[in-house]
């Protein structure tokens, strides 16, 4: 069983990143532009685990590690 | 299993002798991992089959030499037991087309070089060439570039202390990207290649193998075309941070005697680095690649063997060690397996799932790998400029503005605030400097490093330029106050096999060793990157030359910066005017032309020695060498550092824009306090070393006679500002 | 009096705090490693800079779920001092100890360069003979120093005297101009609740000598180590 | 317009980050796991772009700015 988890930093948290892409994208004459935000995917194996206690262990995974929640916002999707 | 077609071998990179050699060697028709061993064996990149008969002319010996080129990286004696050891690299293609990772990883191999001796690395160095900077990949790659070095070294924890970057057309499709480490060791604790002892278990740590950067050592040795880009080539990926655990594993290892011979996987990955050990130590090996640790599946050993994965190492253990080794690796939590075992056949057997995948002779493959004297024809010397084929500037002031801002005199603050230049707590001359300076941890002593190459004047006389990178390492450390010591070199040209580029590299190395023999100062290692060219244009030659020092005593070094106002400024070594290839010609009049100025070697010594002797004598307030821009840049970079002004008067002889821009060799600018001038004017007489009184220090300007007063801040804006305003210009693709 | 300095695979000024704190404290601090549960008696923790495990999926993370951390947090919070620099900071938001988080400075780019930095406020413990308002120099090395925390937070910080150093120019100048990587209201350093732990992104293991280009970083080893002994 | 943009290190390309998250997790209990991979969602309003150009535009983004293709993949989503 697989899962993806989507980071993405908070409403009314600066991203650096993004606005660094977003003035870069101007600059390339992409002038219309906006609201350019970046985040992170990480995508993983959960091995032998059943469909059942995905949700609940990779939400563990996310508070422990995988995400800052001072910041940052994350959602999980489970693949297979 | 594949058929070895014309076609495969061709892809190869080998030649139709070449691979009729190898069916010699071997006696039958290789398999394809086995053409792929020679293949990469036989790149220019691992043979060094064209530049091989001119390296061996340079000198390598001196009493302090403990190993000259031949190893991972030169050794020399830096006193009270410790060694000194280091090496510059090339990673110029990887670097052109992934300039993050590219250079990253170009960190990394010369990292790995170093400590893979027993060195713990203590200072790196970088010097990089751009194309011009309205090139429209410029930015991308100077960003790229810069990014990725720091990224590397920063995370490994060694101060970035010093390095050179130009811009010139000439690099347009073809980037160089040179890094040095210097590293400390114990003299009684240094490590070889060399395999030795039959039986002895064959020890693989580090990262695991994957499909990277397979054909790297022939990518890098092959000319670019167009569409480089498109084909993708496998380029490899960083991971500083196994890298930095990697470091202190092996560290931890080499503290215990456990270790017969150790060799890092650089270019041609597990191939070149069992092959070079086996070879030192006139050994077999055998390799059983089922236990190679990867990182993908079905992994043939044909990629195993090629692959360039980084962060991976390759050791001969004592018999029953195995075990205190793992241990150690295992506590870093780095991959570790028993890989094979020394023979005595002389062979290379390489067995997988049961079969033997490859049985090679190792030494007719590492030895008998061709040997070219390719054709060469000598670049005449042209005839030099002198004041009289250079006009005189409207406004002296304004031009040197206009110096102080242009490409490659421009400040480099810009690249070296990206690099980590203080971590390890003992750089204490940073980057802005004639050399960067680190401490050696606990001691009184420090080693001075720089970094230099003019192109320019490569191009335009090969032997004059080859000299005087050589020349130019050894004023830069002298003015530190440092004792130069030995050199690394990076050897960048073009295609060698066409005569008038392969006549640059011979005139470079031959002014290289004339430079080397008459200062004492050997070549200990280095590297050579051919083919750096592009539909037929090659750059500039480029002998980058990395220079060490040492500094018996910290407190004594020197640094360039005025210390205040009313101190006599003066020159030493003559100025005739030599206008030719000056940046002056080419920035204010946009012309290339003339000869380099003239080396003279016994005058560098002379004067150099006089400098140093100044220094430790406690005679000198500031010293830089005169380098690119002439007295005035020099002048007006050391007024900028002390922010400090200058009064000046250049004298009658020569115009002024002549003595103030002109290119001599074999000079230092030096400040002295008011009261100790009569005392150094007596000590050049005796030394008989020509010492000319130019100015005072002081106020906010500088002001040469009545011929030019600009402000300090003019001046600074117009130095700091280039780079940053030129990396911020929009439109940039790729950031 | 005892330190103790915390190493993590990645760390790399551990060798630069232990020798600053050398110098002041006239013996040896014990160097702790990542993997050990327990830390030995100690007044003083210190969490040195570098990239703890390469700083990979955010700079501190991965540290700060390392054994040694629980020890360092159940100490803190027992109110054991602890000087959290520059990577330690980050790993020292990321446990929680210090509020806010520190995200990629707004230039983008990795910056070492020597900082004038203000001194907010009077914690005996960690400034000492640092006056309110003094300019003092340490050098920053670090790619992600920009310091965020949400309105609230940052309210509270200023309110209770929390923040300790703020990005200024040599003239006390504090202001977009001296913001060298975007942090908010310039914040360089900050303490808990209890004061009894600073972090900061600038290294003043750094400047301990007039052969390194300053003497700031030994004054406040100095201060340190004289208030805790 | 809004478009995200789901860039992954092409196959093969040596992953540290996923790499060490990995070993991060197995730290803290969760040893099934495997196979992770880092990758980067970039997310950005297109301001006044008809549906028809947005493909064509946002590629054009990924290959000159966004994605390294040298050893990035990337994925276009639109939305809106
Ligand atoms: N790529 C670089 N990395 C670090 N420092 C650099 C780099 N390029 C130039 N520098 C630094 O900028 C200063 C000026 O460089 P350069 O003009 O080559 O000096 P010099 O003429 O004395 O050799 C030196 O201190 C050098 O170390
Ligand atoms: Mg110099």
């Amino acid at each position: 069983m697989k899962a993806r988890v989507t980071i993405s930093l908070k409403n009314g948290v600066l991203d650096p990143q993004g606005k660094a892409i977003e003035h870069a994208l101007h600059g390339l004459g992409f002038e219309g532009v906006g609201d350019v935000r970046q985040g992170k995917v990480i995508e993983l194996d959960l091995g032998d685990i059943s469909k059942e206690d995905a949700p609940a262990t990779v939400d563990k995974m996310c508070t422990q590690l995988l995400a800052n929640t001072v910041i940052e916002n994350y959602a999980i999707e489970l693949l297979d | 299993m594949t058929e070895i077609t014309k076609e495969i071998v061709a892809e190869h990179g080998l030649s139709e002798s070449e691979y009729e050699l190898a069916l010699e060697i071997l006696g039958r028709t290789p398999n394809l991992t086995e053409l792929g061993i020679f293949s990469v064996m036989w790149s220019e990149h691992c043979s060094y089959k064209s530049s091989k008969k001119w390296l061996k002319t340079l000198p390598t010996e001196a009493p302090w030499v403990i190993c000259g080129p031949g190893e991972n990286a030169g050794v020399i004696d830096i006193g009270d037991g410790q060694a000194a050891i280091f090496k510059m690299e090339s990673h110029n293609h990887p670097s052109y087309i992934e300039p993050y990772q590219g250079a990253a990883t170009g960190v990394g191999g010369i990292l790995r070089d170093v400590f893979t001796m027993g060195a713990r690395p203590i200072a790196n160095m970088n010097a990089l060439r751009f194309g011009r900077p309205d090139h429209p990949k410029t930015r991308h790659l100077v960003s790229g570039v810069v990014a990725g070095i720091g990224g590397y070294g920063n995370c490994m924890g060694i101060p970035t202390v010093g390095g050179e970057t130009n811009f010139h057309e000439s690099y347009d499709g073809n980037i160089l990207v040179n890094a040095m480490t210097v590293g400390l060791a114990d003299t009684d604790n240094i490590f070889y290649s060399a395999a030795a002892g039959v039986g002895n278990p064959v020890v693989y740590v580090g990262s695991k193998t994957g499909r990277d950067g397979i054909h790297g050592a022939t990518m890098a040795s092959a000319e670019f075309d167009d569409d480089s880009e498109e084909k993708r080539p496998t380029v490899q990926v960083g991971d500083p941070f196994t890298e930095k655990l990697l470091l202190e594993a092996c560290l931890e290892l080499m503290a215990t005697d456990a270790i017969v011979a150790i060799q890092d996987m650089g270019a041609a990955g597990l191939t070149s680095s069992s092959f070079e050990m086996a070879d030192k130590g006139g050994v077999g090996i055998q390799l059983d690649l089922d236990n190679v640790p990867m990182r993908e599946e079905g992994m043939t050993p044909y990629e195993i063997m090629l692959s360039e994965s980084q962060e991976r190492m390759l050791m001969i253990l004592k018999p029953g060690r195995e075990e205190e080794a793992r241990a150690i690796f295992h506590k870093w939590e780095l991959d570790f397996a028993i890989i094979g075992k020394v023979t005595d056949t002389g062979r290379m057997v390489l067995t997988m799932h049961g079969d033997t995948v490859a049985d090679l002779p190792v030494a007719p493959l590492a030895d008998s790998a061709p040997e070219y004297d390719r054709p060469w024809v000598p670049t005449e010397r042209p005839a030099p400029l002198g004041a009289d084929d250079v006009a005189a500037p409207a406004d002296l002031g304004a031009t040197l503005v206009q110096m102080m801002g242009s490409a490659n005199i421009a400040s480099r603050k810009w690249i070296w605030e990206q690099y980590d230049h203080m971590v390890m707590g003992d750089t204490i001359q940073r980057p802005g400097g004639d050399a960067g300076v680190v401490r050696i941890h606990g001691t009184d002593k420090a080693l001075a490093v720089t970094t230099d190459c003019t192109p320019r004047y490569c191009y335009a006389h090969p032997e004059t330029g080859g000299a005087q990178a050589v020349v130019e390492t050894w004023r830069n450390l002298t003015a530190t106050g440092a004792k130069p010591l030995a050199i690394t070199d990076c050897m960048n040209f073009g295609n060698p096999q066409r005569p008038e580029i392969m006549g640059q590299f011979v005139g470079c190395i031959n002014g290289m060793r004339e430079a080397c023999v008459a200062l004492d100062y050997p070549v200990v290692s280095g590297n050579v990157s051919l083919y750096n060219e592009t539909n037929g244009t090659g750059i500039f030659p480029t002998p980058a030359i990395g220079g060490v020092g040492l500094l018996e005593k910290s407190e004594q070094m020197m640094t360039l910066a005025f210390k205040g106002a009313g101190e006599t400024i003066m020159v030493v070594g003559e100025t005739t005017g030599e206008m030719g290839q000056t940046i002056y010609l080419k920035e204010i009049e946009g012309r290339e032309e003339g000869a380099p100025p003239a080396i003279d070697l016994a005058k560098e010594r002379l004067n150099g020695d006089f400098v140093r002797s100044l220094i430790h004598g406690g005679d000198v307030t500031a010293c830089h060498d005169i380098a690119d821009g002439g007295l005035l840049v020099a002048i007006s970079e050391m007024a900028l550092a002390g922010n400090v002004g200058a009064d000046l008067d250049l004298g009658e002889a020569l115009p002024a824009h002549v003595a103030a821009f002109a290119e001599d060799q074999a000079r230092y600018v030096i400040t002295v306090s008011a009261d100790n001038v009569e005392a150094v004017t007596e000590k050049a007489k005796n030394a008989n070393v020509p010492l000319q009184i130019v100015g005072t220090t002081g106020h906010n300007e500088i002001k040469v006679g009545k011929s030019a007063s600009v402000s300090l801040h003019d001046i600074r804006s117009a130095h700091t500002n280039w780079l940053p305003g030129l990396m911020a210009a929009p439109g940039s693709d790729k950031e | 009096m005892k330190a103790a300095v915390i190493v993590f695979p990645g760390s790399n000024c551990d060798r630069d705090m232990k020798v600053a704190i050398e110098q002041s404290m006239g013996s040896t601090p014990a160097m702790v490693w990542h993997g050990d549960s327990e830390l030995p008696e100690t007044d003083l923790i210190a969490i040195p800079g570098g990239f703890s495990y390469g700083d990979y999926l955010r700079c501190g993370a991965i540290a700060g779920n390392s054994p040694i951390m629980r020890e360092v947090v159940k100490k803190a919070s027992e109110g054991v001092p602890v000087l959290a620099v520059c990577n330690g900071f980050q790993i020292a938001t990321e446990t929680g100890m210090l509020p806010g988080a520190l995200l990629r400075n707004a230039n983008q780019k990795f910056i070492c360069k020597d900082v004038d930095l203000q001194v907010v406020g009077r914690n005996e413990r960690f400034v000492g003979e640092f006056e309110n308002g003094q300019i003092v120099r340490f050098p920053v090395a670090h790619h992600d120093g920009n310091f965020y925390a949400d309105d609230e937070t940052l309210a509270r910080l200023e309110g209770e005297g929390q923040v300790a150093f703020r990005y200024a120019d040599s003239d006390g100048n504090v202001n977009d101009a001296t913001n060298i990587n975007g942090s908010r209201n310039n914040i360089a350093g900050i303490y808990n609740e209890a004061g009894n732990i600073l972090g900061l992104m600038p290294h003043p293991e750094r400047l301990i000598s007039e052969q390194l280009g300053g003497t700031d970083g030994k004054i406040f080893f100095d201060n340190l180590i004289n208030s805790l002994s």
